[in-house]
């Protein structure tokens, strides 16, 4: 039996009064990637922000390596180790790459060797970025920019890395680059919970998917039973004729 | 040689101009600050400005402390009000938005200046030491020691906060903090903390200008709010949240009223510098220097 | 009567720093019509409602109401021409009450005074099924009530076309099949043509008459809703290639 | 759950008329010149008049002006100049008009370019900027408006309290019930819809341009007023008692203690703190300028809604409640919760932890 790195069990989350998550569980286990997949407003960010701490459940739990997180500050919780690559990439674009890279590991700066240690080893990932230290992160392109904002999520040497739509507004070719990265990270032995809308291409890549509907818990299972599903393809890719 | 003195009077006009909107420049910085990481007005910014000038006539009369050490002296105590000033009052309404927030700062603003007026009385005071008039003199322009005192010094606070903001890991924070609130606490980076941080600075640098203030000005209770306006005005000119831009847009701003004065009359220097306001706030948005000097 | 033209885009392109947004792109939609138009994210669909409705003005091509070209008027115009919407994310007034926001739409939208503003709000709640809570304060419902409270608050304004803009996006499945029921009914009950961004494929689907996919900024297809549901390029837009390639 | 505490139905009518008609009578019973009472009602007046003004723009409209101290200056200016020119005379109600006419004049004049340009904090500090400018120019003005020393009004025509608390009184309930009407008739729902979402109410077929200005010059018009009867009760007018920032700040304090967007709000806010001042000016008139500086912070810190959402009972909406003529045809409202949890602070408020 493989260790279970995260456990979320039986959440219930709101927006203001409206509710965005029903009774939802799903776990990761190490090393693996984990897809949580549906469509716009299913509630896949809003568990990816319940996780970070940012929407909190209003019942349930959030178990990470067997302790709560449950209203642990944001900040607490990515020094447990867990990095969030928020949807839309976010990145300072006004700051440099070098500078984006460095906010990532804000929390571990009481180390200057580790900052520079987390530095090469995202540079080893990712050599492209090293080129373009001292640009202003708005300049990159939008591949440059998702990967940027991998490599910032990087910085703080998580064991968890939530990535929310990675392949979001990218060009064909860059999509598959952006896949073959992130198998690449769990290669590194980084596990992944991955939201994505491009269906076929992260099922192909994850070890296990959960499909979110309005906030509910739909169907679950390996990606190439889901992909065989006749009930997955009807529900989830909407193409009833 | 009537045009020769009449060009000494328009390059000494120019020199004065620049000087005195050094101070523009150092409160504007401060509040620059403050708007791009909080979008909060802080309109009592001259009303801290004027609590520091009374801090330095203070010192001054009662214990003979030169002034020029008042721009150490006030910088804790300073940066400690603009910290507490965040926590007990903005911190609970920077979530209402930003007309709560401007009517807080007018608040703090009112109380301030009453405070002041009643501990100190509404008269115009004064600090005369030594050095006031003591000027250096290049052929027939005259430049006072302390008005370059406060170019040096305002150009090195802002060189200083530049270098905070470019090379300190919390510097980085609140640049960073100050674009997306929200992607910085993703990453572990606090929004109360950055926020107290960059509060604290931009008071300590009212403190400093208060201290300027002091030591070339006279001064009255309520002889803050213009400066706050007038820093508004340099910020605006600099273009919102950027540091650079507003102590160059506070020297601008000091040029155009000293050659305001200069050339119409000195009653319409106020005027002339909200008319720019008005004209710079309606037709360029984004300040004078645009986007390019929105990068720090 | 039946295939009368309401909406005519012509080569309507946009950009926003350097990237299109919208690509020449062209649609029309006739009377009493429902016209879906679905896409990845950023494909350019909201992009195609602000430019309808006067948000932005497009770069280049123009919009034709009836036959009336009312590109570059200013959006409260649109509005008044006969032009309602409704926005992705919810904009209700929210002090007021239900009532209170739909009359809005008939004083303001239709010009309508006094006991016809009433008669047309009311109509409008009523089409909606929310006249009985026509006297809540709008902070205090649901998403859905307020996602039908917005197509209410357009359909108040007695528009010729409504641009619908996910109206079911956040909602549970219940509350999806009741937004459809009263799409549909908006459709037989006036005499408009409705445009409809969204999301859920399977919903735009079972109504629409014609489906137009955007990719990019780019028309791909636009057709009848089986034959999009089959055509390569719209499947390959939606799950990438590799879905196709198997 | 108290919905309307004030002037539901004809209850609340009756009583408003039997206040207007008990305040009519007073300066009859109470000795009208050397009652301290009078002169505080008389400022009263003057203080909800220009609360609502101000209300009717920031509270309603959503523009938070910071300068309507420009309009105040500007009615006390017209007023003392054109009886000074000989145009006008002693409490003539024609200068009064035009002083509110020629506010509103110029708040048209500068609300195309500072609404149709500038928004939220942007358009605050343009009115405060304008307001300063106008105040300069009157200080420059030389002979016309003489400059800063102002314009000396023959005294010796002074005709006692009463005149002056009927003319203040009178001004009061006319903006109240001009306010009354207008909130809600259509132009008060276009401004809701305005304050709460400019590109939903647009999207609508509300001018916003125009709606705007409609309300900034509403409001200016009756601030003008204000100032028209402050130049015949002070006798001399000058910039740096009529262009002063009180004028601007008065009535935003008392909006916001009151209750900003609310009908009543700025009348309790205005009377409150006229009591307040006055109250603290006898007692212990050295603090009592701190006191209004306190007010602002305190309030803006612990109440922002105001005194009347207290009165309202807690969380309930604290605007407006619903269009009075287009209500009575389907009954009484009912603003009963559908749900618990204000929406309102979803999304943002879990980010600022």
């Amino acid at each position: 039996m493989e260790k279970k790195l995260l456990s979320v069990e039986n959440v219930n989350v709101f927006y203001g009064d409206a509710q965005a998550i029903w009774d939802v569980s799903f776990h990761v286990n190490q090393g693996a990637i984990v897809a949580l997949i549906g469509a716009n407003g299913a509630g896949k960010s809003t568990a990816l922000n319940m996780i970070s701490g940012f929407n909190p459940p209003a019942t349930g739990r959030i178990l990470y390596e067997g302790k709560s997180l449950n209203n642990l500050p944001p900040e607490e919780i990515v020094n447990r180790g867990i990095s969030h690559v928020p949807e839309g990439r976010r990145l300072f674009k006004r700051l440099t790459v070098l500078e984006n890279l460095e906010l990532g590991a804000f929390n571990s700066t009481d180390s200057r060797k580790r900052m520079k240690q987390s530095l090469e080893e995202v540079f080893r990932l990712f050599p492209k970025l090293e080129d373009r230290i001292n640009q202003p992160a708005g300049t990159l392109s939008g591949g440059e920019q998702q990967i940027l904002a991998i490599g910032r999520a990087m910085m703080s040497q998580p064991k968890l890395l939530m990535l929310d739509e990675p392949s979001l507004g990218l060009a064909p070719q860059i999509v598959e680059l952006m896949f073959d990265i992130i198998t690449q990270l769990r290669e590194k032995g980084i596990t992944i919970l991955l939201v994505e809308q491009n269906v076929y291409q992260t099922l192909r890549i994850s070890d296990y998917a959960y499909v979110l509907q309005t906030g509910h818990l739909k169907m679950e299972g390996r990606g190439e039973e889901l992909l065989a599903d006749p009930d997955f393809q009807k529900t989830f890719l909407g193409m009833v004729y | 040689m009537v045009t020769i003195s009449s060009l000494d009077v328009f390059i000494q006009v120019i020199i004065n101009g620049t000087l005195y909107g050094c101070i523009y420049g150092l409160a504007a910085i401060g509040l620059s600050l403050i708007f791009g990481s909080m979008q909060i007005i802080f309109i009592a910014q001259g009303a801290m400005m004027v609590l520091a000038s009374y801090f330095t006539y203070w010192f001054f009369t009662l214990t003979s402390i030169d002034p020029l050490l008042c721009f150490i002296l006030l910088l804790p105590v300073f940066y400690a009000l603009g910290a507490i000033i965040y926590r007990v009052c903005f911190k609970r309404v920077a979530r209402a938005g930003k007309n709560p927030t401007l009517l807080l700062a007018f608040g703090i603003m009112v109380l301030f200046e009453r405070a002041m007026a009643l501990l100190w009385s509404p008269d115009t005071r004064s600090v005369t030491t030594d050095y006031t008039t003591m000027s250096l003199s290049l052929g027939n322009i005259n430049i006072s020691y302390i008005r370059l005192l406060v170019f040096v010094i305002g150009i090195a606070a802002t060189i200083i906060v530049f270098l905070f903001l470019k090379k300190t890991m919390w510097g980085k924070a609140v640049r960073g903090s100050s674009e997306d609130p929200h992607a910085a606490a993703l990453l572990g980076i606090s929004p109360v903390k950055v926020a107290t941080l960059t509060f604290a600075i931009g008071i300590s640098l009212a403190g400093v200008a208060g201290v300027a203030v002091a030591m070339s000005y006279p001064f009255d209770p309520y002889f803050g709010f213009i400066f706050s306006l007038k820093a508004l005005v340099a910020v605006a000119i600099g273009g919102m949240g950027s540091v650079g831009g507003a102590f160059i847009g506070g020297v601008l701003l000091g040029l155009f009223e000293s050659l305001g004065s200069y050339l119409i009359s000195s009653g319409w220097a106020d005027a002339i510098s909200y008319a720019i306001f008005l004209i710079v706030l309606i037709f360029f948005p984004e300040g004078l220097f645009g986007r390019s000097a929105k990068k720090v | 009567m039946a295939n009368e033209e309401v909406l005519r885009l012509e080569n309507i392109s946009k950009s926003f720093g350097g990237v299109k947004a919208l690509n020449n792109v062209s649609l029309s939609l006739a009377k009493k019509k429902i016209v879906g138009l679905i896409g990845p994210n950023g494909a350019g669909k909201s992009t195609l409602f602000n430019v309808v409705t006067s948000f932005y003005k497009p770069d280049q091509g123009r919009v034709f109401l009836e036959g009336r070209c009312i590109t570059g008027v200013t959006p409260y115009k649109i509005c008044r021409k006969g032009i309602g919407r409704t926005f992705q994310l919810v904009k209700t007034f929210t002090s007021m009450t239900a009532y209170e926001n739909v009359v809005v739409g008939a004083l303001y939208g239709h010009k309508l005074r006094g006991k016809d503003a009433q008669k047309s709000a009311m109509e409008a709640l009523e089409l909606v099924d929310l006249a009985d809570k026509k006297d809540v304060v709008t902070s205090h419902m649901t998403l859905s009530d307020r996602r039908l409270l917005e197509v209410a608050r357009a359909l108040a304004s007695m528009p010729i076309v409504v641009l619908l803009d996910e109206p079911m996006a956040g909602l549970n499945p219940t509350e999806i099949v009741k937004m459809l029921q009263i799409i549909n009914r908006a459709r037989e009950e006036r005499d408009m043509g409705i445009l409809w961004v969204e999301h859920k494929v399977d919903a735009v689907f079972h109504l629409c008459d014609h489906v137009a996919v955007l990719d990019y900024g780019v028309k791909i297809a636009e057709d009848t809703p089986e034959n999009v549901a089959h055509d390569t390029k719209v499947i390959e837009a939606y799950l990438g290639k590799e879905a196709v390639k198997r | 759950m108290s919905k309307q505490p004030f002037l539901s139905g004809k209850k609340g009518v009756l009583g408003v008329i039997l206040l207007i008609i008990f305040l009519s009578a007073l300066p009859i019973v109470l000795e009208a010149e050397e009652s301290y009472f009078i002169y505080f009602l008389y400022i009263s007046f003057i203080y909800i008049t220009v609360a609502q003004g101000w209300n009717l723009v920031a509270g309603y409209a959503g523009q938070v002006s910071l300068g309507q101290h420009a309009f105040f200056g500007i009615g006390a200016y017209v007023t003392a100049m054109s009886w000074d020119a000989g145009l006008t005379g002693y409490l003539d109600p024609v200068a009064m008009f035009s002083s509110g006419a020629i506010a509103a004049l110029l708040a048209v004049i500068i609300g195309l370019p500072l609404l149709g340009k500038l928004r939220d904090d942007y358009f605050a500090l343009g009115t405060l900027g304008f307001a300063e400018i106008l105040r300069v120019v009157f200080i420059q003005g030389k002979d016309i408006t003489g400059g800063p020393i102002g314009i000396m009004l023959p005294s010796g025509r002074y005709a006692g309290m009463t005149p002056y608390y009927y003319i203040s009184l009178g001004i009061a309930v006319l903006t109240l019930v001009c306010i009354w009407f207008l909130i809600r008739s259509r132009f008060g729902l276009g401004f809701v819809a305005i304050r709460e979402d400019e590109q939903a109410a647009e999207a609508n077929g509300i001018p916003l341009l125009r709606s705007k200005i409609l309300a900034f010059s509403i409001g200016a018009f009756f601030t003008g007023l204000c100032g028209s009867l402050t130049a015949y009760y002070s006798f001399h007018i000058h910039p740096g008692g009529v262009f002063t920032l009180t004028w601007g700040l008065l009535p935003l304090l008392m909006t916001i203690l009151g209750g900003i967007g609310t009908f009543w709000g700025p009348v309790i806010g205005a009377v409150l703190l006229a009591g307040v001042f006055e109250l603290a000016n006898m007692w212990m008139p050295e603090l009592h300028t701190l006191i209004s500086g306190l007010f602002i912070v305190l309030v803006t810190m612990f109440m922002p809604n105001g005194v009347v959402s207290l009165v309202k009972g807690g969380d309930g909406p604290p605007f407006l409640y619903r269009i009075g003529p287009f209500r009575s045809l389907f009954g009484q409202s009912n603003t009963g919760r559908v749900s618990d949890g204000a929406y309102e602070n979803g999304a943002e408020n879990t980010i600022q932890r």
